[in-house]
């Protein structure tokens, strides 16, 4: 088992076409890593390299101590599964999980322990003799998953292997991929766009955008201290409250909230952010509270969401659900200071 | 230097796969062999092999034989690569004279017995074998044929009381006659594949020969005399006699003879009623008519007479054509083959086989297995003026464009001159090359 | 873990309904179509056939289809005599020694360069495989005399060759190759380069060579455009006349069947429809190899490769 | 037949059977084992050269450099003396009837119809046939043609276009069928040179159909076999959307197959140009119906000496038109890279 370590890497297509830039993230042995950023940040582009599917422009990736920028795919010791599955059509799923033993010449009772084991992992003992084309997504999905845990690799990486699953058996597959992590003790790479995986899967997060690294942290971490507007606005659902703000003498002014900062900051002017599970019903005496003309109301049984005006700006909140309001309403609600953040409108760094 | 590395390490690098099996494979012909290329096929090639046999079994010398009637092509590449045959035999000496001006055939003057050569062979057939005029033979003929042979049904000429014609009026008399009769006198067919107008083609240079005598046939074929000029328009026009206006003397008129193949040019006449009752055309035609029809027989159903003469000047005048044997490698077998086909017994082999005449003297007329090839023989050897076929005497380009004129006259007749005037430019160019 | 069920759901049609109706006309049409279309397509190879079983006589006289009516007068005359062609035992075993190799040597060679072509990098790529593409144009003919010449220098004739206890045949197995790269590559770089890159990619990394990603992926699931590939390679390797004469010669030790068959015929064109019957001979084996290869022209041999 | 040459022949056997294969697997299995031995920087660079290598050294020897031969022998003449564009001159001059310019409108005609008629029926054979259950016995019974050898192509189409003078009884299909049917005479289709819808010539239309009817096997199971390739779950996905059976074709079928479309489509183009056999043995060019080829193969060899000078002249000129072609097929290539 294996840390990996991006070390100042970049991927260059063009001059101009630059799609990672001078990433760093060391990922511990045995961690469930995940990489989430919008379609096109780059973070499938930055596990191929760590696979071997892409040459590495700058920097350096070590899998433990060893740089393997000038390894070939097949010697760095890791298992990929892909978002297509890639599994070989004309093989039967046996002969798809013993594929990467073969080629490792592996002795064939060896192989036939392994493919048995794995297939007795993932609920697969009575389809060996099947040809993908007679699975279905679901099974396929494990048979992809299969043929990367027969190898043990060091590593396993996964670029979004669930996006073409239906919802309910993607939230089946989240937790079968948890227990499987468990299981193996092996670490884990994943890459995703969908933040709730990352937040639901992840032992730690890296989050990318335009090729660049936002933050790297637990969910609990980035949730609660998010870097930069980016990483605050991506993480989360629904996402945080964004009002623009002035700041005069430790008070922040938004168009229809006031809001004394926890903290001073430096700068005139920022954003203020807090998350809907901040505004709430209970006014604390002397905190901040404002009025929402209410227009949108979404009962969820466990929770409340209203969607209306605070002064200009557009607001959600999370209240109790019991609390009567019907769109129209006028409702005055509360601010929880505690998950109250400033960003600078410069940098759109968290200054909170 | 490097070419034969280059070469050594090819073979050696495919002898080393094949070391296994390569082993006491050696084809050990003590006497020989000949390679042999010319363009019979079928029956004819099933005859030369006949002819061949009492060679290889006195000599132990073995042919190596090579048919193909895409000739022209392969002979021309092999020629080309410098990997010619040893012999080869061509319908038509274009292609071997063209080989002897590029000093790729070997004179064949101290090869074969010219002796015996002179001594068998009428004069004109040894002339025809030095076509550089230089004094050297380079092709020697072993068989040769007999153009303009008029095949008529005998039946059909005795229920009309129709005669044999005996000048070319009456054979203009006869056929105006015949039309009279309700009936097309002639058929035509020129349908030849890439060949298609050459049966018309020997209308025309026979009637050239035999109107305007050999020395405007030979300057004719040699270029010297203009298609336009009069000897030769005449020609045309006297040809055209035949075909009648718009062709009405031929059964089924232009467009069934571009259409027809000419091996099937005659059967039409051997219908009831008949819907021509003659057509012009070399002996080979006889197993055509057989095969159209199997219960034919020579003489009673079918047989000939010579194209009468049309200028008295000129009588006897026949138009013939041969198989040459030309030398590409002069090894004492292909000496001692060519020397075996020049001799009597030989070529009599395939003549008493049928289908062939021989230019040698010494094979007698009771070799000839039928009648007919008996009586084209004594024709032959009665012959005064004999001039090889015009057309396989022209350049390849005049040839074809001869033929093809052909099948623009038989289409419109009224544009002869202007189908002259082109085969004159093109005349202009197809010698100098 | 469940197991999803992939269980197919069958719509049951409901019978005398309106789509049911225009669904049987729609299929009965179908078939009339189809019928039609390949009963005219084969009048002309019918009328072969016909003729073939047909006298001389008969067929310069009458067309083909009066022989369908009585009286019969059929005859295995052209069938008998072109069975007694001479050399054709030697020339069909040598069409066979000719053929195995012209088709093997390309369509490897072209799966291979097919394969460069379609997945591999390199300065040049697709100007090269343009100039291929250009070289289909070429005319055959043109090439037989500059390539004979320099064969002949090198020795690679068939006497030199068999005098060397090689196979006389290599000049004419190159030259077929040749002649057939441009278009077998062609045709195979497009199908390689429909494939699925992430099959590739995932064979990389479960540590597959090249050259085991080529043979146990790339081949395996390019099979239908292989097998179109062997047949036509095969046809035209065993219907030509011209290159075989080219580069090995009409002798009969080397000729292949196409030679002894065309030779039925006399140098006048005698004996023309002795072709009829020869034409049917030797199509049987390129008939067996085009039925022995269609079962790999399968459906969705992709299928269950990507996507859920 | 005599069969006993199969225990006499035992070299070329043994080549055959175990010769063959092991130069090809020796080559394949040396030239991998030599990559390995390179560093892994250098690997990908060379590993495709000698992957194409057997390949372009077979083509650089017998197309390449004879094409490259051909080119300069096109600006010389038979002696070898440059003579600029005069073979060009000759074959372009006297437009429209003199030089190449009857074989270039034909080869226009073929380069048209017969390209278009092969795709299209092979299109919609493929098509027709992939819905019926006895599909393979059509697939095979359209292919036979293709197992017919040139020589026997052009008997067959003889049967089918011979002439009888009106009111003779017909030996050929077509006039049998035209005469019979439609009481019309009969038609001299190879030597008939009126027009057919104002467009073609009937003789160059006859042409093209021997060579069209001798050739839709191919297309048709190159289509066919793309066609297969398309997954069942997108035209069911299409049908369930409610697409009927043309829109279905118009709209996922033949995008899908596009590419495979241009190759076919690329492949006759270039068999259109270089039409010969059928032409060469029915009517060597008379009656208007010459095209390029063989008027090369007429000046290469029945030409003595060979005209080498006009002919090369020709071949390039049929070269030439082939270029507009590659332009398509690189765009072509370059959009599926750009795809992937």
């Amino acid at each position: 088992m294996a840390s990996v370590t991006y070390d100042h890497v970049v991927k260059r297509y063009t001059a101009d076409l630059t799609v990672v830039k001078d990433f760093n993230v060391e990922i511990k042995d045995k961690e469930f890593m995940v990489l989430v950023g919008p379609s096109g940040c780059g973070k499938s582009t930055a596990l191929r390299m760590l696979a071997g599917l892409e040459a590495i422009t700058e920097g350096q990736i070590r899998i433990g101590d060893r740089v393997v920028n000038n390894v070939a795919a097949k010697d760095r010791d890791i298992a990929m599964v892909f978002q297509s599955y890639a599994l070989y059509p004309h093989m039967s799923v046996y002969d798809n999980m013993a594929f990467p033993l073969q080629m490792q010449h592996m002795k064939k009772d060896e192989i036939d322990k392994r493919v048995k084991n794995a297939s007795r992992i993932l609920g697969l003992d009575n389809f060996l003799k099947r040809k993908p084309r007679a699975l279905s997504g679901g099974q396929r999905q494990r048979v992809a998953l299969g043929r990367a845990i027969v190898r043990s690799p060091k590593v396993f990486l996964l670029d979004e292997p669930l996006s073409n699953l239906d919802a309910k058996l993607r939230g089946q597959t989240r937790i079968e991929l948890q227990k499987l992590h468990r299981d193996l003790e092996t670490t884990f790479i994943y890459v995703t766009h969908d933040q709730v995986e990352a937040m639901t899967m992840g032992d730690r997060i890296a989050i990318m955008n335009a090729g660049i690294l936002q933050q790297v942290g637990t969910p609990g971490d980035i949730y609660d201290h998010p870097a930069n507007l980016f990483v605050a606005g991506f993480i989360g659902s629904p996402t945080m409250n964004f009002v623009p703000a002035t700041v005069d003498n430790g008070t922040a002014k938004a168009s229809g909230l006031e809001v004394k900062l926890p903290k001073p900051v430096s700068a005139a002017k920022g954003t203020l952010g807090f998350r809907p599970e901040a505004v709430t019903d209970r006014i604390v005496d002397g905190g901040p509270s404002m009025k929402m003309k209410v227009d949108v109301v979404e009962r969820l049984g466990s929770d409340q969401f209203l969607y209306g005006q605070v002064g200009s700006d557009q607001v959600t909140a999370r209240v109790d659900p019991r609390m009567s309001v019907q769109p129209g309403d006028t409702v005055q609600l509360g601010l929880d200071t505690r998950g109250l953040h400033f960003f600078d409108s410069e940098s759109e760094k968290a200054l909170i | 230097m490097h070419k034969l590395w280059l070469k050594r390490s090819l073979i050696l690098s495919f002898v080393a796969v094949f070391t296994a099996v390569a082993c006491g494979t050696s084809s050990t012909q003590n006497a020989g062999s000949v390679k042999v290329m010319a363009t019979w096929t079928g029956a004819e090639q099933a005859s030369f092999m006949a002819v061949m046999k009492p060679f290889t079994d006195s000599t132990g010398i073995t042919i190596s034989y090579e048919a193909s009637r895409d000739q022209d092509a392969l002979l021309t590449t092999r020629v080309a690569a410098g990997n010619p045959p040893d012999l080869a035999a061509a319908p038509s000496p274009t292609l071997l004279t063209n080989f002897a001006k590029t000093g790729k055939v070997i004179a064949l003057n101290n090869v074969i017995d010219m002796s015996a050569l002179q001594a068998q062979y009428s004069p004109g057939w040894i002339t025809l074998g030095e076509p550089l005029n230089d004094g050297k033979l380079y092709e020697v003929y072993s068989w040769v044929s007999l153009k303009g042979l008029i095949w008529y049904d005998p039946k059909n000429f005795q229920a009309k009381g129709y005669n044999i014609p005996n000048s070319w009026d009456s054979l203009l008399n006869l056929q105006q006659t015949i039309k009279s009769g309700g009936t097309t006198p002639w058929c035509i067919a020129l349908e030849s594949g890439a060949a298609s107008g050459w049966p018309g083609s020997d209308w025309v240079k026979e009637i050239v020969l035999s109107q305007s005598g050999p020395t405007v046939y030979d300057n004719w074929w040699q270029g010297k005399q203009k298609w336009t000029s009069p000897e030769i328009k005449l020609a045309w026009q006297t040809w055209g006699q035949i075909l009648g206006s718009g062709d009405s003397n031929v059964y089924g008129g232009a467009k069934n003879m571009a259409a027809t193949n000419f091996g099937d040019g005659g059967t039409p006449m051997f219908q009831t009623p008949p819907k021509c009752y003659m057509h012009n055309q070399a002996s080979f035609i006889t197993s055509f008519f057989q095969s159209a029809n199997a219960s034919l027989q020579p003489v009673t159903d079918f047989n000939f007479f010579p194209l009468p003469d049309i200028t008295s000047q000129f009588a006897g005048a026949h138009v013939v054509a041969g198989d040459a044997w030309s030398m590409f490698h002069n090894t004492p077998q292909a000496q001692q083959m060519l020397k075996y086909l020049q001799t009597a017994d030989a070529q009599a082999i395939w003549v008493k086989r049928g289908g062939k005449i021989s230019p040698n003297n010494k094979v007698s007329l009771d070799s000839y297995p039928d009648p007919l090839s008996k009586s084209t023989a004594q024709i032959l050897v009665a012959t005064k003026i004999a001039k090889y076929d015009a057309g396989d005497l022209m350049p390849a380009d005049m040839k074809n464009a001869y033929w093809s004129a052909v099948l623009q006259f038989v289409q419109d007749q009224s544009k002869l001159d202007s189908i002259l005037a082109n085969l004159d430019s093109i005349q202009a160019k197809a010698y100098t090359s | 873990m469940s197991v999803a069920a992939a269980a197919p759901s069958s719509s049951v049609a409901v019978a005398w309904s309106p789509k049911w109706i225009t669904d049987r006309i729609g299929g009965v049409v179908l078939h009339i179509v189809v019928i039609s279309l390949t009963v005219a397509w084969m009048v002309p190879a019918a009328g072969l056939l016909v003729t073939s079983f047909r006298l001389p006589a008969d067929i310069s006289n009458t067309g083909w289809w009066t022989a369908l009516a009585p009286p019969f007068k059929f005859t295995l005359d052209n069938y008998s005599q072109m069975l007694s062609a001479s050399n054709l035992g030697q020339g069909f075993f040598n069409s066979f020694m000719i053929s195995i190799p012209a088709v093997i040597i390309p369509v490897t060679i072209a799966a291979f360069a097919a394969y460069a072509f379609a997945w591999m990098k390199f300065p040049g790529r697709d100007w090269i495989f343009l100039a291929l593409v250009g070289l289909l144009a070429v005319p055959l003919q043109l090439t037989f005399i500059p390539v004979t010449t320099e064969f002949v220098k090198l020795g690679f004739t068939p006497d030199h060759l068999t005098s060397l206890g090689l196979p006389p045949f290599i000049p004419l197995w190159l030259a077929h190759a040749g002649y057939g790269l441009p278009f077998s590559i062609y045709l195979l770089s497009n199908f390689f380069r429909a494939l699925p890159s992430d099959l590739f990619e995932s064979a990389e990394i479960d540590g597959a060579g090249m050259l085991t990603v080529f043979f146990r992926i790339v081949v395996p699931l390019s099979v239908p455009a292989i097998a179109s590939l062997v047949i036509f390679q095969f046809l035209w390797v065993w219907n030509d006349l011209l290159v075989a004469l080219i580069y090995v010669g009409g002798t009969p030790n080397v000729a292949p069947v196409t030679v002894s068959l065309v030779n039925l015929v006399g140098s006048y064109g005698q004996n023309y429809q002795l072709l009829t019957a020869a034409a049917f001979f030797s199509m049987i084996v390129p008939l067996v190899v085009f039925l022995s290869l269609q079962r790999y022209f399968v459906r969705g041999i992709l299928a269950g490769s990507v996507k859920g | 037949m005599d069969f006993s040459v199969l225990l006499t022949d035992l070299p070329t056997l043994v080549a055959v059977i175990i010769g063959v294969p092991a130069v090809l697997a020796a080559y394949i299995v040396g030239g991998e084992y030599l990559v390995r031995r390179l560093p892994d920087k250098a690997r990908p660079s060379v590993r495709p050269w000698i992957w194409v290598a057997p390949a372009l050294l077979l083509v650089t020897g017998f197309l390449v450099l004879p094409a490259i031969g051909t080119i300069g022998q096109s600006f010389q003449d038979n002696h070898g003396k440059f003579v600029g564009l005069t073979n060009f001159g000759n074959q372009l001059s006297g437009f429209p009837t003199g030089g190449s310019w009857i074989a270039i409108r034909d080869n226009l005609f073929w380069l048209i119809f017969y390209t278009l008629f092969v795709l299209a029926f092979g299109l919609l054979l493929a098509v027709l046939f992939d819905r019926v259950p006895y599909e393979k016995i059509v697939k095979s019974l359209i292919f036979m043609p293709m197992a017919i050898s040139s020589v026997a192509t052009v008997v067959i189409w003889k049967f089918m276009y011979a002439y009888q003078p009106p009111g003779q009884a017909q030996t050929g299909t077509l006039n049998a069928i035209l005469n019979g049917l439609f009481h019309q005479d009969p038609r001299t289709w190879v030597q008939d040179t009126t027009l057919l819808f104002g467009l073609i010539p009937i003789n160059n239309m006859a042409l093209i159909a021997a060579a069209v009817w001798g050739i839709v096997g191919f297309s048709m199971v190159i289509l066919s076999a793309a066609l297969k390739g398309i997954p069942a779950d997108l035209l069911e996905a299409a049908r369930v959307d409610g697409a009927g059976e043309i829109t279905i074709f118009r709209r996922v079928i033949f995008p899908l197959m596009m590419p495979t479309v241009v190759v076919v489509g690329t492949t006759l183009v270039i068999f259109a140009l270089k039409a010969f056999d059928i032409v060469y043995a029915m009517t060597n060019g008379n009656y208007d119906t010459d095209v390029l080829a063989n008027r090369m193969y007429k000046l290469l060899y029945q030409h003595f000496p060979s005209d080498y000078a006009n002919a090369s002249a020709v071949a390039v000129i049929l070269l030439a038109t082939v270029i507009p072609v590659l332009i398509f097929n690189l765009r072509q290539f370059r959009a599926v890279e750009a795809r992937r």
